[in-house]
């Protein structure tokens, strides 16, 4: 593919996203949705840009609670997605999980964590399963800035360091963890320096620029594919929404936030095409694709079935007593 | 007597004995300028500054340690998770150092801390964030557990709580931070291991704390049409459990019922069973039920999470069959 | 039949795995080149390498972590805490994510993973290592628990754990690694869930697992010379509990005494005793009792750490009491 | 003091920790003594060095289960801890610690802790209570090179030098964790790398000059004292026995221990002050002093009563039910 022609498919997917989640989020003012729902929207190029340089559903991928973005950009169906937010039998997880847990196996996406750190020793299994089994798949796993001070996120680098295992760590520093920003939670203000202290490379990258963070991903997931071990990816970047829905993000001004709007990645992938020639009327059709996919996923969300009571009952337990 | 909110009743604790005792502080996630992820400390920074009202990084791990230290060399620290469902990347902390140094060190050094926050399902949180810790914290000898159930509990039982010089496990619940009850005008300090009879009845003591109590206190209204007479207990402290307000009770109506927000294997849901037929065999006409969280990680559907949790109908249904009143 | 220590038992069950089946693997602390803190894993390495034999840096939370991510997609591991107490580092991953995965994912991903090591106190390893991590990991759906007490059991239910899908909590009393016993040359799986009846006997059922097991049987032999005849059943599993077992055993003896090596409040301990009450209630001519740990941190000094744990006197005591049998 | 008369001073507190640790193997193979005992032989001019460095009484001092060395060097009386070995009713816990946990109020010792990492957070606890009461007490929290994977390490080092703390950490690296050598735990092989994740000083020094130790610990203790926040510092040294009585260490060859045996910080001390001018006698008369303090701690072991019930009964709760 043209280098176009692949951003326009960046567009597309990061326009599903966003729409997907404003649509969310309306769904959550009528109390069609409950629970905790924490958006992605300023982020999107992250996901997408990772998405594209990974082998989506040979490759694995971990994310935190903040996860629709990642799932939808590995190619998650939305219907399956909204589903899972209404509570729904045809949800991505039966109506069990909600949105902090969504899991997509056939596209390697392996949930939808909600304990701060909790999912990155989880995350450096699957590679350790990758190392074991003499697969070249990879691993990459996401978290928050908020999630380098805790003990999870230091053993599962640890390990990961210590074994050379193939998982890239992508840190999506977007500035806040819940109401506190980096500087009163991180005694260092680049997250990538941490990395020289599990023996890996650190670097530093912009999360507005979608095929930046393609390309970057990229290198770090081929070094790791290689035997080139694991690396530390810190991608700063900024959410326009609250922490989740009963945040009003009171800790910031709205000067700080018009100012990171100006990046906002979906602005500037659409700048980026119109200077390469696209014109307006091909981004109206995307747009209306996209549309067209959200209502879809809606309507077959409002008229699924709710979750069943069996399903809650039957998950808990793979093997029967008897083993 | 004024009205307050559970929540703001836990405040005007913790407002009260910082007041009061300048080496109480206030640590944890969001405590500070956020005014707390469930408001419990609104306006506590602007009140006591930010050397008292502390936040802290995602690390319950560091700062519980934290807490710790800091209460072995003076201080009397309130540690506030921001759900008890974070406690778990601190148990360690908790069970192996807040309840073993007053043993270690021979008696010679106390630990005067609180670990405060909310519990139980709060509405739609998912598997992974509606634990109850109950079973877990009341295990442990050298902690001290409370739930308190009512705004005036909440109050005084914290208050208590921060005085004590021993590790005191705080359990508040989540869902119940809005209800509204009578608090005393002056100072109240409701003691250690102090259950309280919420309503007397003659036919079926029912006990039951936090979010269940209000359901216990309505299964008791509905069963009461029905010629059915509940004593409901709130047990307000966990550890040490007051077992001879309970058998007391099951003295006088034979029958028990114990209803509450956690998993039933163990925890002071089968505690209490145990001791009642222990100490109370001879009173007991019928078997103790329990009326507990269905045995499944939560469901996120709305409609299936309230099924895991105890209903007034499971509650009335387990008293009906302990007065053999089934239809 | 072998005679076989309850150590090499375990070696023999984890061996034979993972000979049997290439996605089996162990991990942990000296697991490897030191041949496990217990000698557990002895020649484990060499028989199979550094790929399936692990040696792991101090990090409980991170390579309990790995264990289930490895067991999310494909593998089969088990995971040595090197005693339980360390599990609490760990405590997160256990119960937020591993008995958590299966449901989260909509029964898309089983977790088969065995966590196991040694419990309980050991000789004078006092109050942080001391743990009995029974009461805490049998409150939790989604996990399998299991805790033997002979080698013949050891070896046949590891092999259970390694095969089942799930979660297995598998508990190891560190006291009785050295214990001596008869194992069937033929393999056995030992099914999840299914209780054994060690002794029969008919004047009052005793429950006892780990070293407690012995401590009842010693108990029950020199209650027989007084003319107290005990049925012992361990139980094998706590998480199931098989029922069925216990109370067909109370039906016949009226009495039911608990024995367990965790502190008294809550645990397996609370919840056979409630569970026999209420299910065995009409069966019942004495209150259920229970010999617990002395509820309090263990203790180094060796004369008081015996205090602590269920000696064969205080078992002996009990039973005579629910057989109204006291001098 | 001028040097030497200092010099001897270390060597008599060194020579009565490893004397004491020796009678106290010897008690455990005669069953008098139970459980874990973890031997500083070897490390003794850590202990030395650094209580030598700070205020004893006034600052905080937290140590792992290798506990004995550090308790004695700053001053706790060893009858206290030979009795407390024998679990009796004199030892500096009663006789409910045992060897992992000593403890000693008066001279600021708290512990004797032995969950790996633990006492990390625990130890910088302590250190904010200094900065809250506006004290200029300093902490010195000791642990070994094995506990730098484990999440207290990580969350106790990035509390501390978020908020700029006074406390210094101490890494004893004796190369091996049990059986386990630090090239097979840690991606990195200097501890002090780690030190500026942290956004703190890491230093490297050798731990069998003791005077090296007092004065580089000194500068650390210094720092945080005034106000310079905390330190990370990596003293390499080496124990001479197993891990605990149970461990043959077999994991090494005699040649290296022999080899590490030549920097035995007891035989380094005695040959500078050989050459300093200190006579024979003079060492001899130190070591007769050290014995007979060792032959009266055992005696006063053997002699006192054992731990009594009622301590174990009565140091569960300090406060009565009723607050
Ligand atoms: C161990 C733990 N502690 C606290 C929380 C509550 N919590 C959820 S998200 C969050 C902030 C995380 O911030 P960050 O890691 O920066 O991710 P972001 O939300 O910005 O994507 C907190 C404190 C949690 N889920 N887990
Ligand atoms: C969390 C935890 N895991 C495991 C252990 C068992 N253990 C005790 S000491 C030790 C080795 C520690 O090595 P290091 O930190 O280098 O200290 P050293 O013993 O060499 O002084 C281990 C694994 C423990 N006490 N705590
Ligand atoms: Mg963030
Ligand atoms: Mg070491």
């Amino acid at each position: 593919m043209d280098q176009t022609g692949e951003l326009e498919k960046f567009y597309r997917s990061m326009l599903l996203i966003r729409r997907f989640e404003e649509e969310a989020a309306r769904a959550y003012a009528r109390g069609k949705i409950g629970g905790f729902l924490h958006l992605y929207i300023g982020q999107e190029a992250i996901a997408v840009g990772a998405a594209a340089a990974i082998r989506i559903g040979y490759d694995y991928v971990f994310q935190t609670y903040r996860d629709h973005g990642t799932a939808l950009a590995l190619g998650m169906d939305p219907k399956a997605g909204m589903a899972e937010l209404y509570g729904k039998d045809t949800g991505c997880a039966r109506g069990l999980g909600g949105s902090m847990h969504f899991f997509d196996v056939e596209h390697g996406f392996l949930g939808g964590w909600a304990v701060v750190g909790g999912h990155i020793p989880v995350a450096v299994g699957a590679a350790f399963k990758a190392r074991y089994a003499e697969e070249d798949r990879v691993t990459l796993c996401f978290f928050g800035e908020g999630a380098t001070n805790i003990g999870g996120f230091h053993e599962g680098l640890s390990l990961a360091g210590l074994w050379k295992l193939p998982v890239v760590f992508i840190c999506e520093n977007n500035e806040y963890a819940m109401g506190t920003p980096l500087k009163r939670t991180s005694p260092v203000t680049d997250i990538a320096v941490k990395a020289d202290g599990y023996g890996m490379p650190g670097e530093v990258l912009h999360g507005h620029d979608v095929q930046e963070v393609r390309s970057r991903v990229a290198a770090a997931v081929e070094r790791a594919r290689s035997g080139g071990g694991p690396s530390l990816l810190e991608i700063k970047t900024y959410r326009f929404r609250g922490h989740s829905m009963s945040d009003p993000g009171k800790y910031r001004t709205p000067e700080e936030l018009e100012e990171r709007k100006k990046r906002d990645p979906l602005l500037v992938t659409r700048q980026t095409l119109l200077s390469g020639g696209v014109d307006e009327a091909r981004l109206e059709r995307i747009a209306e694709e996209v549309e067209a996919v959200i209502a879809e996923a809606i309507t077959f969300a409002e008229e699924s079935e709710p979750a069943k009571e069996e399903s809650m009952h039957r998950f808990v337990y793979a093997a029967g007593e008897g083993g | 007597m004024r009205t307050l909110r559970y929540r703001e009743a836990l405040r005007e604790a913790m407002f009260e004995e910082m007041r009061r005792d300048e080496t109480v502080f206030l640590m944890g996630e969001e405590v500070g300028f956020y005014q707390g992820a469930y408001k419990v400390s609104e306006g506590l920074l602007d009140a006591f500054g930010q050397r008292r009202v502390i936040d802290t990084p995602i690390a319950e791990n560091g700062f519980a340690g934290v807490g710790i230290g800091a209460a072995m060399v003076g201080l009397r620290p309130v540690i506030e998770f921001m759900t008890w469902n974070f406690s778990f990347v601190a148990f360690d902390q908790i069970i192996s150092n807040a309840a073993k140094v007053y043993q270690m060190s021979g008696g010679k050094i106390p630990l005067p801390i609180v670990f405060r926050g909310p519990t139980g399902a709060a509405k739609q949180v998912a598997s992974q964030h509606s634990h109850s810790v109950d079973p877990f914290y009341t295990n442990i000898p050298g902690l001290w557990v409370g739930f308190p159930s009512t705004p005036r509990d909440a109050k005084g039982m914290l208050k208590t709580a921060i005085r004590t010089d021993d590790p005191v496990i705080f359990l508040e619940g989540e869902t119940i931070y809005n209800v509204k009850g009578e608090v005393p005008d002056e100072e109240e300090l409701i003691p250690l291991g102090k259950a309280r009879v919420a309503r007397e009845g003659k036919d079926c003591t029912v006990v039951a704390w936090g979010r269940p109590y209000y359901t216990a206190l309505s299964a008791a209204e509905l069963l009461e049409k029905e010629g059915i007479e509940c004593e409901v207990i709130d047990p307000r402290w966990l550890r040490p459990l007051d077992m001879n307000t309970i058998i007391d009770s099951v003295s006088k109506t034979n029958r028990c019922v114990v209803v509450h927000e956690h998993w039933a294997y163990g925890g002071p849901g089968a505690e209490i069973a145990d001791r009642v037929q222990r100490d109370g065999f001879d009173h007991l006409d019928a078997p103790i039920l329990r009326v507990s969280n269905l045995d499944m990680p939560m469901p996120y559907a709305s409609h299936l999470e309230e099924l895991c949790l105890p209903t007034v109908e499971r509650i009335a249904r387990a008293v009906r069959q302990v007065c053999y009143r089934e239809g």
